[in-house]
């Protein structure tokens, strides 16, 4: 089984790219997959996180993700917002994130790494500055999930804006990076 | 049937929807308000041909439901915490009157302190109210055991209301895959409602749930209790149809790896599959440990718990919920009070966890198992992950 | 199971042939010999009585019927249900109905 | 398949165990007469329990539900909606129930299914106070009455029903008296003819002679009393126009009111002299076409 933890911003989009992913990985591929969200008092622009659990067997654990295989960074300012992106990482957790250059200082820069610049995809392709889309595909690119089941489940998903967020995720998988 | 992804309040909104309830009378709270609202598009698409009745309460939403379906057609509600809380007082009049609605509940704490989050304080709070209690573990469970219930709860020797429980974000926002039947195949498992007891017709009148002396009322509440026995009888039956149907096994109580175990833990709802993960974890280790899963908590299956876990040397019971002022939670007692009639009944640990929403983690789990294992155990009950400051939470200068 | 509830026992003598309906219900259509409550009882003085019909639209119980026709005009009271409440007799506009004391117990 | 032991001419039995005298079960039997079979009626504990009927034994004809106290306007909504759906939108549903159960406890369910339009009847029978549990005063206990609950006489005014049905905007609303069944007869009808359309809402004048410490033979003058003192004008509002049904241009003395009651007993001529100018500035209200 993968855990993941997924961090941003309120009106990100964090949520629903945990579905997504779940949903591709459960539904097109045929796995199983379960989005674990945390809800509260969450306003936008404050700190959210999710979780999902992929596995090829069934999932029966039904609980918060403590200790993330991959950790998901849509937006680097959470760290300055005071959340701890490194609680329960393993040496060999990796890290997704959402910037072009990483300040090496990054508490994560000693691990394996994925960056994309999902913002300005989504700024350039859906004309939104949401990087929900981006980051899924993102993940795909990392190997969590198929790009083409991604892009399935955000054209159903996003139905009108659907092809166009679909591009953005096929472009954020191309362009994807690591150290 | 299709696969696909649905959290618990979609599961169960779709268990309502393939069930064709006829009236909804709803009211949001947080988290059962996903279903509210999905239900009223449901009404407004036509995809449910229902009265949609924007109640103005929890306490109207279950009045509602109670009078709609007396005339005869299935109604649809669902609630959470204080709310159900709110309908106490009607939820008996459906228990009473014999009215099999079946309604999700999501379950969440009580008040106070507030709490938007999972436990099962708000559902415990009605367990001898006169309604079934079903807990499912997961969200297929949900949609699946919505359906049961109706085919349990209409049948003539039954007639009770049911509450199919679901843990509160764990479940009702948790995206998961899930098998939704064809409409036919519902249909066929699950015919129209048809009342053939109390029911309010000028065609054939009768005047309902009018004044009962003392010398009836105790009867009434035997029948409501025979009732029970019957939904216990049945229930088995009713499942195995749901097997022969849709191809999902359910049962009223589920044990995990009891066997051989030398410590099994009970519980209900979502917690139960953490526990089963961390028993599959735990056996990876070579520790002997199992679960059981009590889905149908009322009616409650003692005798199927005794043959179950009777022969287990140390037992365990997670309560999502407290019952202040007992030595032990709700379900404990329960468990307790089935045990201790078998020659050599085991011994059975309380254990409280999970209260307002705290996540009940694998490694909660372990320490629970660890208590039982190693003779750490104690008459009263244990709360799991409690802070040590718990009772200086709140300093202020003196 | 608790066992002790023997259901199978109780059903056959409730096959009766009959249905058996589970919950609080009134099945039985029946009135109240509410005449023996009465401690008056509405006289009518019928040489007095216009049959105007205002007793019988006042009357809580529903007990009084008046026939007016230009023969056989009549005023007739069940007293079976009458409570004596008196209303008729406050309302009549000749006053034309008095309350009398029953004696004992009600005979109607 | 009710079986009938005993014979009646009309929707409820003669013999209801209502006190003698009882406001309400002379209503009753006009609404019961404007509703006819094709009915279902919902009553909340109280005293139209009477009506429910006691184990197996009831009184009423048509069907019932006798429901909590809070949430009779909830039931008949629930009820109403089950005919609809099954093509019985004829089924007339009638929510019968007191002052306490409708202007202090059931305020609430009986606004909600205002306001959604429910095409639910109301008939709210007001004793002005808690009667079956032993006359407490309510929110519509009128000023200066005595209650087990205001033994010194009620201090501040009653609720305003009629205004707080009114702003829901529903098709029909009156006032009636069990004192003028000719007025109530026509207005049962429309607010039947209203449920086609909305919801219909009749609040009925309806002494208690065990309560008010009345005569039980002056029931009816007291009801009249009231209407031609102004203490309860006869007013109903149709699609939102308001119109006097029953003019009171010279009020009658209100102490030909209460001296028939022994619930006004000790109520001073200053309190009387407030009394009048409320009622009458009430009834100038109505006049303006104001409730």
């Amino acid at each position: 089984m993968k855990q993941i933890k997924l961090y941003g911003i309120g009106g990100q989009g964090v949520v629903t790219a945990a579905k997504i992913i779940a949903e591709a990985v459960a539904i097109e591929e045929g796995q199983y997959a379960q989005a674990v969200p945390a809800y509260g008092h969450e306003r936008r622009g404050a700190p959210v996180y999710s979780d999902v659990m992929l596995s090829d067997k069934p999932i029966k654990l039904k609980s918060f993700v403590y200790h993330p295989d991959y950790v998901v960074i849509f937006d680097m300012s959470v760290l300055d917002k005071g959340v701890d992106v490194m609680k329960g990482v393993s040496p060999d957790t990796v890290f997704i994130i959402n910037e072009e250059c990483v300040d090496p200082s990054h508490p994560f820069h000693k691990h394996k790494t994925y960056y994309v610049g999902a913002r300005r995809i989504a700024v350039d392709v859906i004309k939104r500055d949401i990087p929900n889309s981006s980051m899924c595909g993102a993940m795909a690119g990392a190997g969590l999930v198929g790009i083409e089941a991604t892009k399935a489940v955000i054209t159903r998903k996003f139905k009108k804006a659907g092809e166009i967020n679909a591009a953005a995720a096929q472009q954020a998988c191309d362009e994807l990076r690591s150290n | 049937m299709k696969r696909v992804m649905l959290d618990g309040n979609g599961a169960a909104t779709e268990g309502m929807r393939l069930a064709r309830i006829r009236v909804v009378s709803a009211y949001p709270i947080t988290p059962q308000s996903p279903i509210s609202e999905k239900l009223a598009d449901y009404v407004t698409d036509g995809t449910l041909d229902a009265k949609y009745i924007r109640v103005e309460s929890e306490h109207s939403a279950m009045s509602c439901a109670i009078g709609a379906q007396l005339t005869g057609v299935r109604a649809g509600t669902a609630t959470a915490s204080v709310g159900l809380a709110l309908m106490h007082e009607v939820l008996g009049v459906a228990a009473g009157c014999r009215v099999p609605i079946v309604m999700p509940v999501v379950n969440r704490s009580l008040v106070s302190p507030w709490s938007l989050w999972c436990d099962h304080q708000d559902a415990m709070a009605e367990r001898d109210g006169g309604w079934m209690q079903f807990y499912a573990e997961s969200a297929q469970e949900v949609l699946d055991l919505i359906l049961i219930a109706y085919k349990l709860a209409e049948k003539n020797d039954v007639l009770l209301p049911a509450m199919v429980c679901l843990d509160g974000f764990f479940l009702s926002h948790m995206p998961d895959a899930v098998y939704v039947p064809a409409q036919e195949d519902v249909d066929k498992f699950l015919p129209a409602y048809k009342n053939d007891n109390l029911k309010l017709d000028p065609d054939d009148p009768m005047f309902i749930n009018d004044l009962t002396g003392s010398n009836e009322f105790m009867e009434m509440r035997f029948q409501q209790a025979v009732a029970f026995d019957y939904a216990q009888d049945l229930m088995p039956g009713v499942m195995a149809e749901f097997e022969e149907a849709f191809g999902r096994k359910y049962s009223m109580v589920e044990a995990y790896e009891c066997e051989d175990a030398e410590a099994v833990l009970v519980s209900l709802g979502s917690m139960s599959g953490t526990i089963k993960h961390t028993v599959d974890m735990m056996r990876e280790q070579g520790r002997k440990v199992g679960m059981l899963k009590i889905t149908s908590f009322r009616p409650f299956p003692a005798e199927a718990i005794r043959e179950l876990i009777g022969h287990v040397p140390h037992i365990g019971v997670i309560d999502r919920s407290a019952s202040l002022g007992s030595e032990t939670g709700p379900v404990c007692n329960e468990v307790r009070s089935a045990l201790q009639v078998l020659d050599k009944a085991p011994e059975v640990q309380g254990f409280v966890a999970g209260l307002g929403g705290r996540d009940v983690p694998p490694t909660t789990i372990e320490e629970a198992f660890d208590t039982l294992l190693n003779d750490k155990t104690v008459a009263a009950v244990k709360w799991l992950d409690v802070q040590d400051n718990a009772l200086r939470l709140r300093e202020v200068d003196a | 199971m608790p066992q002790q509830l023997s259901r199978h026992a109780m059903n056959s003598a409730a096959t009766s042939g009959k249905k058996a309906l589970k919950g609080p219900v009134a099945t039985v259509f029946l009135a109240t010999n509410t005449g023996s409550w009465r401690l008056e009882r509405p006289v009518i003085n019928g040489e007095e009585c216009i049959y105007c019909g205002t007793c019988q639209k006042f009357c809580p119980t529903n007990v009084i019927t008046v026939t007016k026709a230009d023969d056989d005009s009549s005023v007739v009271i069940d007293f079976e249900y009458c409570k004596g409440c008196g209303i008729c007799a406050n309302r009549c506009p000749k006053q034309c109905i008095s309350m009398v004391p029953e004696e004992g117990v009600c005979k109607s | 398949m009710l079986e009938m032991k005993s014979k009646s001419r009309g929707l409820i039995a003669h013999g209801v165990s209502a006190c003698a005298g009882c406001g309400l079960e002379l209503g009753a039997r006009y609404i019961m007469e404007a509703l006819g079979e094709n009915s279902t009626l919902v009553i909340p504990p109280g005293c139209a329990a009477l009506f429910s009927g006691y184990g197996k034994e009831t009184v009423t004809k048509i069907p019932g539900f006798q429901g909590n106290l809070e949430n009779t306007a909830a039931y008949a909504a629930g009820i109403k909606a089950g005919y609809e759906m099954q093509g019985r939108e004829d089924i007339t549903v009638l929510g019968m129930a007191g002052d306490g159960a409708t202007v202090d406890i059931g305020l609430q369910s009986l606004s909600g299914a205002l306001e959604r339009g429910d095409k639910i009847l109301y008939v709210c029978y007001d004793n002005e106070a808690y009667m079956n549990t032993g006359v407490q005063g309510s929110a519509s206990t009128p000023t200066y009455a005595w209650t087990t609950t205001t033994p010194g006489g009620k201090q501040g005014y009653r609720k305003n029903l009629a205004k707080i049905v009114d702003a829901h905007r529903i098709p029909y609303l009156a006032t009636a008296s069990i004192g003028f069944v000719e007025d109530f007869r026509k207005k049962l009808a429309k607010a039947k003819e209203a449920t086609k359309t909305g919801p219909a809402f009749i609040h009925l004048f309806a002494p208690c002679p065990t309560g008010w410490r009345s005569r039980p033979d002056t029931s009816v003058e007291i009801a009249q009393l009231a209407v031609t003192t102004r203490c309860w004008p006869l007013f109903e509002i149709v699609d939102g126009v308001l119109s006097i049904t029953k003019e009171v241009k010279k009020p009658k003395p209100l102490t030909d009111y209460f001296k028939l009651q022994g619930r006004f007993k000790g109520i001073s001529d200053e309190q009387v002299e407030a009394v009048r100018q409320e009622v009458d500035a009430a009834y100038d209200r109505l006049m303006e076409g104001r409730v």
